[in-house]
């Protein structure tokens, strides 16, 4: 079954989506990247697609107590907590390091009523050097009684179109898979005029230490992300890529170059390496290198040409 | 910062095998760059069956046979599984990670340990032979059986003041590594070195307290990267204002400078 | 911080959910242990607290076509569609063996609408001889238009209730994960008269082969089990434990004794062992034998206890 | 049926190495019990990655010595992981598993081969032979390199008629079991045992329509829990009426009638 080698020599790595151009399809997910400095003398940054930076909040935060970390089966336990500089101290310390790392940078945004996103949105644009702002919009709206934006259509077109309105950047809508109908959610991204959707963010999870009694993270519940996820990140991306006619990045547990094929085929146009990282800091690379290899073993001219070939006819 | 395939040189049980302590030789590059006090991020498996890596501190370091050592003692299921790992085999190392000890240019530097807490401070004790300063290590352990299988040997092969201290008295005083030092005598310009669990951390920074020694302490926590870039294992920090910070005990520590650290944070 | 050897000899290992009591805590999970015969040879059937019956539907069914299972890190994925004789075979060919069973013996049903339910709950009564009937409502109504029962708390409830209301046996409400608000589903159990609630059913996932770039399940989606499930199993049981009175079979990448007692302690009072029968056949036993030991060491007399201890006060 | 830990009592490549075969021979009380055609759930790895049991076809029964013989051929994770499995370690086993082959008390045995689908129709030939039955081997492979690979010698060595075909002409016929088939001259009183790909059952099915033989065939379907109690590794079958059912590979099978089964089943 193994389609026969052919002729092609180099494959065009660059995907385009829509006014987001990445060099390859392989970001680095935010929250496991830093601000894009501390796998550097690993990873070459320049190799990669882009990266998504830690997420930020207007005001800083000291996030959550420790424990904050749980491994599971296949997977990762993590409330982190939204710990972060706030944007001030981003715009002054971090930015000018970030704009010059050789790669797309796209700033992550986290906030708890839609006025914070705006208040972001305002200071993220063009002229930042950044590539794109990604809103992150699992966190509760404290002006709503806690509810999610990410769980509500209604509050995630809002806060989509409120960011939409005051940046000129690309606007990423990530979502949480923590819901009935991650159609519904992309849809109501998609009407908010997000210009990409990112999935998964993390599935709510916990573990509980058997001997103590008490729950492992100090947080009570955390975010699962890993290998363990993959499945239902795999199909919501599938899921999303057939109604909303939006360019995906997709993650969740993406280690390996088979692991990323597998996203692009179900639909995405991107991919984006989290918890991978952590596993093997030279995950990105392998996974670029992999890419190519497999298209120029299938044939396949542009990495883009992949998107969606599990359910498009050929 | 080094990833790399490290093979197995050498891989032993120490002491008593009840005790589940562990001597591990790799042959790696890490050995060029490594500070005493800093430690490795290592895979255990290449599966996904643990997921994470497991950080160990680097015990000793040979440069010429660019060997590395690590101690460590089996926990769960990460740990059972590099004790299967054979001489030969390869293991997938990220290192030397973190900021690790100062090594004092002189004055007595003043280690202070309890159970396996010891094992990061090996490094710094031999530096600091190596550079003439007076050494002392103060160790806490449960009995003498704990000492022959944490490598008290190595430590002895060093020709320092070693005082110890057992819970049941078997060994040394009986009681805990606070009190060796309630019952000891400082010299005036000191340097102090503390690893252990949380609780005798905290008690040990508050016994130096009323001196002006500098206090080093080496903290635990649950890792993802290792390298900074995850938030998944900081500590609580507060300056001489009282203004609350984070530090990443993988890449602002593993150690940091005990006054600064805010010893009972639930925050 | 291990606890001293208490001088406790035996433990109670009796649990009483409402109406159903069992010998001990642990029950095999449907799908999985066919009509209760497959293991027998293996694990001793009078060592079991219960076995949960695969799923039967009124009509017979064929199931999805093959491939129906995929292996994913540490997960399974199935697409087995309701394959099973239906009620009326099931009556007359499984039920005289079920009732020999020397353990409690849980139908587990399915529908395409309220009325399959119902049709199926008068015919499962307390002269069948089965302990309990266990209410899968994972399956699309196709009277309206496939929304899932299990996705919406008022279809949820009329089912339950429906089935209630025909059977004079214990009623147990398996809850689909794939929701926003499992508290929202378990409540509407509730209403509906649950007498137990059981959670979590699969969450809905694929994977696709990339050499053929298909997915890789006949039916694309399938339902993800296994140990990756755990920690969201185990926070929907938490998460449901507190807020809804009503006892809980936990279950979800159950393997150990240990991953059991983690059900327990976040608030089930008895759990189920799907997949992990089939990576260690004697899982059952092991768990059972396991948790005992654990209240031995732990010194506490009775199974029971352990329900919720990870977050009642103790 | 038996669950247990099995000792590998011999772990060796066959053949060519970039072939990846390999025989695998295990101390095992299944031995008393296994019959031809059976097969085994193997865990791999003794932790969740990989989480299920792999199914392998008893390839062959010392039942004095209580050993079971398991021929593979690397294909992903699951067998590569048990390729590192060691003499002396330890394999768990459930087994032996399904229905086999029926053992025909007279006449001629047709043994039927696609690539490795050879491997469970070993231990059917052992048995025929030893009940003095004419047998013979049609197998259809790659090349000669694979034959070498797949244990020709041990089908040698059982001194029966064997035709083979290679899709190069390296060795035999040039083409596939069928062109074999096509230029045989049966028996006329014979029972057929076939194993390999679908589409290469089908059309040996196909092929032996005309004639009154049994035909048995040994299906393959991806194994959840391997004893019928999870209904993951159905195949469709047709009674005379023409009425469908499914069959489970891992307890009805995996050696079905080939004359119910429906080949070509999407559904
Ligand atoms: C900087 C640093 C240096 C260390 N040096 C040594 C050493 O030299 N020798 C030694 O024996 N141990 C050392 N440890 C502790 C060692 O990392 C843990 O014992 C080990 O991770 C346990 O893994 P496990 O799978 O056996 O245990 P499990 O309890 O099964 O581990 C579950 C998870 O918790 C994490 N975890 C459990 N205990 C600890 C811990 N104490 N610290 C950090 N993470 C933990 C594991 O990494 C894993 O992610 C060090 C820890 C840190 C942070
Ligand atoms: C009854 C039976 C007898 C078998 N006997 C033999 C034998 O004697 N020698 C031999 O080399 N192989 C045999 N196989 C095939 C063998 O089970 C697969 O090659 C093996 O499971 C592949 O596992 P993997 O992890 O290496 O491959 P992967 O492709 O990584 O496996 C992924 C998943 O798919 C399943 N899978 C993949 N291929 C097959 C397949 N062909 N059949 C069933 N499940 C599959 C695996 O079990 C696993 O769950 C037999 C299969 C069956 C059903
Ligand atoms: C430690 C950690 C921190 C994270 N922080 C953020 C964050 O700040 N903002 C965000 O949108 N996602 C965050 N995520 C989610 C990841 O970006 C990603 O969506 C998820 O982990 C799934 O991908 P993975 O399985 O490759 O890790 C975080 C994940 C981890 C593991
Ligand atoms: C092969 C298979 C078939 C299943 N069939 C059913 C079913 O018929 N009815 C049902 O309520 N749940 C069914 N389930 C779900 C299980 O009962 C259980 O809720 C789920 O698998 C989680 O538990 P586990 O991780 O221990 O397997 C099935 C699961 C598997 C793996
Ligand atoms: S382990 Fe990731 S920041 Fe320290
Ligand atoms: S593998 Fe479970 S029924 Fe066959």
């Amino acid at each position: 079954m193994q389609p026969s080698k052919s002729a092609l020599k180099t494959v065009n790595t660059e995907v385009k989506l829509g006014p987001l151009t990445l060099r390859n399809p392989v970001i680095t997910a935010s929250g496991t990247y830093g601000f894009g400095e501390e796998y550097a003398p690993l990873c070459p940054v320049e190799r990669l697609g882009g990266i998504t930076l830690k997420g930020i909040t207007p005001e800083p935060r000291l996030g959550n107590p420790v424990p904050r970390l749980a491994e599971t089966p296949s997977g990762l336990l993590n409330s982190v907590g939204l710990e972060n500089p706030g944007l001030k101290e981003f715009m002054t310390t971090y930015l000018p390091k970030v704009r010059k790392l050789p790669t797309a940078a796209i700033a992550n945004i986290s906030g708890f009523c839609v006025e914070d996103y705006i208040h972001m949105a305002r200071s993220l644009r063009k002229e930042s050097g950044l590539a794109a702002i990604e809103v992150n919009i699992s966190c509760p709206n404290v002006k709503h009684g806690g509810m999610h934006f990410g769980t509500d259509p209604a509050s995630a077109e809002q806060v989509i179109a409120a960011v939409k309105a005051e940046t000129d950047l690309p606007v990423i809508a990530k979502l949480s898979p923590n819901v009935t109908s991650i159609v519904a959610m992309a849809q109501a991204a998609a009407r908010g005029g997000a210009d990409i959707i990112s999935l998964i963010n993390t599935l709510l999870g916990m573990s509980i230490d058997i001997e103590k009694q008490r729950p492992v993270l100090a947080n009570v519940m955390g975010g699962l992300s890993g290998p363990a996820v993959r499945p239902v990140a795999v199909r919501m991306v599938w899921e999303v890529a057939q109604a909303v006619g939006i360019p995906i990045i997709g993650m969740g547990g993406i280690l390996s170059w088979e692991d990323a094929v597998e996203f692009l085929l179900a639909g995405a146009s991107a991919v984006s390496i989290g918890t991978g990282n952590f596993v093997n800091p030279l995950a990105p690379l392998r996974v670029i290198e992999g890419i190519e290899e497999y298209c120029l073993r299938h044939g396949v001219s542009a990495v883009s040409e992949l998107t969606g070939l599990a359910w498009k006819e050929n | 910062m080094l990833l790399e395939d490290a093979k197995i040189v050498a891989h032993e049980i120490m002491g008593d095998p009840e005790s589940g302590m562990r001597r591990l030789v790799l042959r790696s590059e890490i050995a060029a760059e490594a500070l005493p006090g800093q430690f490795v991020q290592l895979k255990v498996s290449t599966g996904l069956d643990p997921l994470l890596r497991r950080p160990i501190s680097i015990a000793g370091v040979d440069q010429d046979k660019k060997e590395i050592t690590l101690l460590y003692r089996l926990k769960g299921k990460g740990t059972k599984m590099l004790a299967q790992a054979k001489i030969g085999n390869v293991l997938n190392l990220l290192g030397p990670l973190g900021h690790g000890f100062t090594v004092p240019q002189n004055g007595t530097l003043y280690l202070v340990a309890g159970g396996i807490g010891a094992f990061p401070l090996l490094p710094l004790a031999q530096e600091a032979v190596k550079k003439g300063l007076e050494v002392c290590l103060c160790w806490g352990g449960e009995n003498q059986g704990f000492f022959e299988s944490a490598g008290l040997h190595l430590w002895q092969a060093l020709g320092i003041d070693i005082q110890v201290s057992t819970m049941d008295g078997s060994m040394g005083i009986r009681g805990n590594v606070l009190d060796i030092l309630n019952n000891y005598e400082f010299a005036k310009t000191a340097q102090v070195a503390v690893c252990g669990p949380m609780v005798m951390m905290a008690a040990v920074n508050e016994f130096f307290v009323k001196t002006d020694f500098v206090v080093e302490a080496s903290l635990e926590e649950r890792m993802g990267c290792g390298v900074g870039a995850c938030l998944g294992c900081v500590c609580t920090l507060q300056d001489e204002q009282g203004k609350l910070r984070r530090g990443k005990v993988c890449k602002d520590g593993p150690v940091f400078k005990a006054k600064e650290v805010v010893w009972n944070a639930a925050l």
